[in-house]
């Protein structure tokens, strides 16, 4: 019962919704709508789960005073303060002037633009460490890359100014992105394509089923 | 035809009365603009849907073909049940291609069209066309050589599958990635650190993801052996869900139900970079010897290899997302391209049932190969030498491929 | 009273920016602290917005509220609401039904009944997604290598069909070998082996491309904070 | 000294800095700007230290990954306190959005829909701000929506900023009249879908709450038919690829898009085949959208930096590939 039923699901959805796709006629046609409703609802409800199991593992710190204990504080804190505020903002909690978008534009987005800018840094030092000739492949995965960024900057055009127009670095660039670029990556998206049909259907039949967990 | 023009002229004082209609302010000092009909309209019904969209064409005025900007837009009218004319939707001319699909129709209802060409003050309608009712169809058949092809790559999984079930031994090739789990995990319980293991960004409506969790039923069995720790931060609440019941399986398996907890599984943010951010601290204050990086992943995918290879762990990186993957080339010691993403799980788990799959996959990959050889070469005699048949064979290959 | 809050916030971001940046030094307190901090607001905001967006919005909105109040009508014997209108779904009560079997991983007892809506979810991504993979990535992409090599719409003089010729037989040669790479059933020995070779030497082109491409647009984002820092924080720069 | 207090002094170091400099500025300190001759010196100042540092590398002397990163900070924020310009050709992509709306009659209707937020925003936001201050020059309507929750609230912030100028503001442009913002509508690209059938549907009421209704502008706007001109600003999904898909072809939108540069290849089909009249990629592509428009902005100051760091990131990878050279071909990066 415990294994069985989920199985069971899996794979009666599953095979709905390949079927789903060869026909027009209602549900079948509303499925994909309904599909991403139940999940977005479904979404909802397990972010309690989330942000619960985030709590309490931040409230044994507290309570143990385990090593960084201050820090599980301060975790807890932000995640009332922001949440209660949200929650009392009513459905208009988004809107400009509330104390919500406040905390959302004066503390999320500094946040969230700094880390993701952090990759500016780590792109620096990720071209100084890893681009390196140390075989042929390395080689040419560095010469291409080599091409196509000094073919995205005006510099690129400069150096090659004496060739006629068509022959520049940045020509080079498109042509990379256009033939060989294009061609590696159609071999991906085949083989990614494949790939998700044998797995989906190893999941759908049940044979890869960890994600079900065991009996009990 | 001239009862319109009178009206027209008849109410052409007070047009300029519509005061937010750009046109009809032009109106006050121009003569009527007259301008031929659209012809030839079509109403057909749309195929393969159930029933509820009528598709119309038709041939643009002759006043539109020569002079640009004297026919304003075309208005479509419906006629419902004998009823009067409703006017649908007004299209833009110069978009081309002159069609409008008519939706949310009813199919016991009785539908008849004309259309209009409007210039700026006058309003020439074509002919009816002849009352019809949408259709519904259950099977959509411009899908059938999907399903075919669909079918026989799906097909020979499963056939792969029964036929490994019975005995019969199958080759795969090593996969050097894959073959670095065993000493990455093992390295990590010489060292006395943790594996960490991240599964992208995504939640469980991407295969990714599953792909990942396949792959850590697999990993967790390992690593339950060894009896190493593992850690898993994840971003979404649904893939903390399905990771624990992941782990704990693999624990059960292992005989060691006892060593799995909770906490090896956590959920932080759904929050991209605020993920990315408790998992850098995760890495440089547990400083892990295993950092696996599996799943769905996007820009944060530079920061946490980064982070992963200036600790010193090893690193096994794999997503299907092509944009990501020269950052784990760079950064990561071992990288699953793709495909090898999605064959990890099977090829892990070493049993001939699951091997048999990725020799489906490898039919799939050889229908693709042939069809592309088939096709370029066809094509390219084709047009170089204008052979008749190979423009068939071409006509009825993409048809084929055809995924509308 | 504004004055104040419009300083507190010009350094509140600052505060958190450089914690974050303090990261590329080491790691340490002002990091740990700021890490926190984002922990705890990302995931109350995602909470707050898939409540109110999600939960509200759709569920709620969309059938709940209708239901409820038709249900306390029938029950209090008031006057039942208007019949709905195209706004309502009532299919939305599955979600909602899924959703509360999700949450009954609370309760230790009958927790196993949340791999259900897991079950179902799983089941629905991988039939969703098997069809549509393999029609856009297979299909969509062995259509679209089928060209052809050499062709006398390229060009009538040797050099323009030249370029033509080269760049469509790259797209084919690259498209084949790289599939051969991916090859699981055979080992990279000989003829096979080459090809695959040949593969790997195309992946790695695209690799090399993709990461030129991209390492040039993250430099923008840095930009970005510097000139919060400096230009919005600090007044340094116009 | 300890490294801790090393450390200690630092950041109180920074603190003093950002005191002085943050007093100043409420007490009316201009913002600096070098002179052309300070700008060259600074810059062959830059160039000179990466000469140093692969000389250094040559010699066997490795750089260490702080290093990097500090010069990465430098190496971005120098050129911003720059006045040269850097001259670039206009590119046809570019153009393509100019000139359709060059071509628009003024009081045309223009949708613009903003699909990213703020972290692309130094990319995006130039384009929008650029974007909108050109359609109003032309008296075209405006029409704001976004299928990214964040999208409508920065376009909000490039509207506030370009109605301050003094050129708009003499306009008198008025709210619900000359400009609307729909705000957010979540369904992703369903909501494009459903826009073509009615945009009222899916906006009942715009960012503010008025009634869709009881907005003069959008009023008889029905759906796509009654677009001029749609403008999508976006960075990822649901974004370009989506309105391509739906809006131009199965309702004949035209269509010019603003991308960030690592979405722009996987538009660039789109803008060959002629279903995108235009498209500005990056930052190269706002700062050359300025320039067209002839209003130099944050765009052309942000591509200063931007050139200086790609030099900066080529110069790594040369000085990275000596190194390894030099090293006997053995892995280098000391942490």
């Amino acid at each position: 019962m415990r294994r069985e039923v989920p199985l069971l699901i899996t794979a009666v959805v599953g095979i709905t919704f390949v079927v789903k796709y060869f026909v027009p006629h209602f549900p079948f046609n509303r499925m994909d709508a309904w599909f991403a409703d139940w999940f977005s609802i479904v979404q909802a409800c397990a972010i309690v789960l989330g942000a619960l199991n985030l709590l309490k593992l931040s409230a044994l710190k507290v309570i143990g005073q385990k090593s960084g204990w201050g820090y599980a504080l301060v975790i807890i804190l932000s995640f009332m303060l922001i949440t209660v505020i949200g929650l009392a903002e009513g459905s208009d909690y988004r809107d400009p002037g509330t104390s919500f978008d406040w905390l959302y534009v004066n503390m999320f987005i500094p946040l969230s633009a700094t880390m993701f800018s952090i990759l500016a840094f780590f792109v620096a030092s990720a071209s100084y460490r890893a681009f390196r000739a140390r075989n042929y492949e390395a080689t040419v995965l560095l010469i291409a890359a080599f091409f196509v960024m000094i073919g995205r900057v005006p510099v690129g055009d400069v150096i090659t100014g004496f060739m006629p127009e068509g022959y520049r670095f940045s020509d080079l660039a498109i042509w990379i992105m256009d033939y060989p670029q294009t061609a590696g990556q159609r071999a991906i998206m085949i083989g990614i394509g494949l790939g998700v049909v044998s797995t989906s259907l190893r999941v759908i039949l049940g044979i890869e089923r960890a994600h079900i967990g065991t009996g009990d | 035809m001239t009862s319109k023009l009178f009206l027209a002229l008849l109410l052409l004082p007070f047009s300029g009365l519509a005061q937010d209609d750009p046109a009809g302010v032009d109106m006050l000092d121009t003569a009527v603009v007259v301008v031929a009909p659209p012809t030839s309209v079509i109403a057909v019904d749309h195929k393969y849907d159930k029933g509820e969209r009528i598709d119309l064409t038709w041939v643009p005025s002759i006043d539109d073909q020569l002079v640009e900007g004297k026919v304003l837009a075309y208005r479509i009218y419906r006629i419902v049940n004998d009823g009067g004319p409703q006017l649908v939707a007004d299209v833009a001319t110069g978009v081309g291609p002159y069609q409008y699909a008519d939706e949310d129709l009813h199919r016991d209802s009785i539908y008849s069209y004309y259309v209009a060409a409007v210039s700026s003050n006058y309003e020439a309608a074509s002919t009816r066309t002849a009352p019809m009712s949408p259709q519904r169809e259950w099977m959509n058949l411009d899908r059938k050589w999907l399903f075919l092809i669909a079918l026989i790559v799906g097909g020979s999984v499963l056939l792969f599958i029964t036929a490994a079930r019975r005995g019969t031994k199958l080759f795969v090739r090593k996969i050097a990635g894959l073959e670095a789990v065993d000493e990455a995990v093992g390295r990590a319980t010489e060292m006395g650190r943790p594996i960490l293991f991240v599964p992208g960004i995504r939640d469980m409506d991407d295969v990714q993801t599953l792909a990942a969790l396949t792959i850590l039923g697999r990993v967790s069995r390992v690593i339950a052996d060894y009896d190493t720790r593992i850690f898993m931060p994840t971003s979404r609440s649904l893939v903390m869900t399905a990771g624990r019941e992941t782990v704990k399986a693999a624990y059960q398996a292992a005989g060691r139900p006892d060593k799995y907890s909770d906490d090896m599984v956590t959920y932080y943010t759904d929050e991209q970079f605020g993920y990315v951010a408790a998992v850098d601290g995760v890495m440089v204050r547990e400083k892990p010897a295993t950092v696996f990086l599996l799943g769905a992943f996007f820009a944060e995918s530079l920061i946490l290899a980064e982070t992963g290879n200036y600790i010193g762990a090893i690193q096994i990186g794999g997503t299907a997302r092509p944009a990501q993957l020269p950052f784990f080339i760079a950064a990561c010691d071992f990288t699953l391209i793709g495909e090898e993403l999605f064959a990890a799980s099977a090829y892990l788990s070493g049993e001939p049932m699951q091997l048999g799959s990725l020799k489906g996959q490898d039919v799939g990959k050889a229908i693709a190969m042939i069809a592309i050889i088939v096709g370029a070469v066809a094509i390219t005699i084709g047009e170089a030498w204008d052979v008749e048949f190979m423009h068939d064979i071409v006509t009825w290959l993409s048809g084929v491929f055809s995924t509308r | 009273m504004e004055a104040f809050f419009e300083h507190f916030r010009l350094w509140l971001a600052a505060f958190l920016t450089l914690g974050i940046f303090s990261f590329l030094y080491k790691d340490n307190p002002w990091y740990k602290l700021t890490e926190a901090i984002f922990v705890g607001i990302s995931a109350g905001y995602w909470f707050v917005v898939l409540f109110w967006d999600n939960f509200h919005g759709k569920f709620w909105v969309g059938a709940g509220e209708y239901s409820i109040n038709w249900v306390v009508a029938k029950l209090t014997g008031a006057q039942a609401p208007p019949p709905p209108d195209s706004s309502i779904d009532f299919m939305l009560w599955v979600g909602a039904f899924l959703g509360l079997l999700m949450l009954l991983r609370l309760v230790p007892k009958i927790g196993w009944i949340s791999r259900w809506p897991l079950a179902f979810i799983v089941g629905s991504t991988g039939g969703l997604w098997l069809i549509n993979y393999f029609a856009s990535n297979v299909m969509v992409q062995a259509q679209a290598t089928m060209v052809p090599l050499f062709s006398s719409a390229f060009g009538t003089g040797f050099d323009q069909n030249a370029d033509a010729v080269i760049g469509a037989l790259i797209i084919f040669l690259g498209t084949f070998s790289g599939l051969v790479y991916f090859f699981f059933s055979k080992a990279h020995t000989g003829v096979f082996g080459g090809t695959a070779r040949v593969g790997v030497f195309f992946l790695m082109i695209t690799f090399g491309a993709s990461f030129g491409y991209t390492v040039m647009s993250r430099m923008s984002l840095l930009i970005g904070r510097i000139d919060y820092l400096l230009g919005d924080w600090l007044g340094m720069i116009k | 000294m300890t490294t801790r207090t090393k450390e200690l002094i630092a950041v109180a170091a920074i603190l003093v800095f950002a005191l002085i400099f943050y007093i100043g500025r409420v007490s009316g300190w201009q913002a600096t700007e070098f002179s052309t001759g300070t700008s060259i010196v600074v810059v062959v100042l830059l160039l000179a230290s990466l000469l140093w540092m692969l000389a250094l590398t040559i010699r066997g002397r490795l750089i260490g990954r702080r290093v990097v990163f500090l010069y990465v900070g430098v190496a971005v924020a120098m050129p911003l306190f720059m006045k040269l310009s850097q001259e670039m050709p206009v590119s046809l992509a570019v153009l393509g959005v100019y000139d359709a709306v060059m071509e628009l009659q003024p009081g045309s209707k223009v949708l613009i829909a903003c699909d990213y937020d703020p972290p692309t925003a130094p990319e995006l936001q130039p384009m929008a701000e650029t974007f909108i201050r050109l359609c109003f020059q032309r008296d075209l309507k405006i029409i704001i929506m976004g299928i990214w929750p964040q999208g409508p609230q920065q376009a909000n912030l490039a509207l506030e900023k370009i109605l301050a100028e003094p050129e708009i503001a003499a306009k008198n442009l008025e709210y619900g009249i000359d400009y609307v913002n729909l705000g957010f509508q979540a369904g992703n690209e369903f909501v494009i879908q459903r826009m073509g059938g009615s945009f009222k549907s899916m906006f009942r009421t715009d960012y503010g709450g008025i009634p869709y209704d009881d907005l003069p502008l959008v009023r008889n706007v029905r759906n796509f038919s009654n677009i001029d001109y749609c403008f999508n600003l976006s960075s990822g999904f649901p974004g370009t690829v989506e309105w391509v898909q739906i809006a131009v072809d199965r309702y004949g939108v035209k269509l010019g898009a603003g991308n960030t540069a690592v979405q722009a290849p996987t538009v660039y089909p789109y803008l060959s085949a002629g279903q995108l009249t235009g498209l500005l990629g990056g930052m190269s592509g706002a700062a050359e959208f300025e320039i067209a428009a002839d209003a130099r902005g944050k765009g052309t100051k942000y591509m200063l930096s931007q050139s200086v760091s790609h030099i900066v990131v080529i110069a790594f990878v040369i000085i990275g590939n000596v190194a390894f050279i030099m090293s006997g071909r053995r892995s280098a990066l000391k942490g």
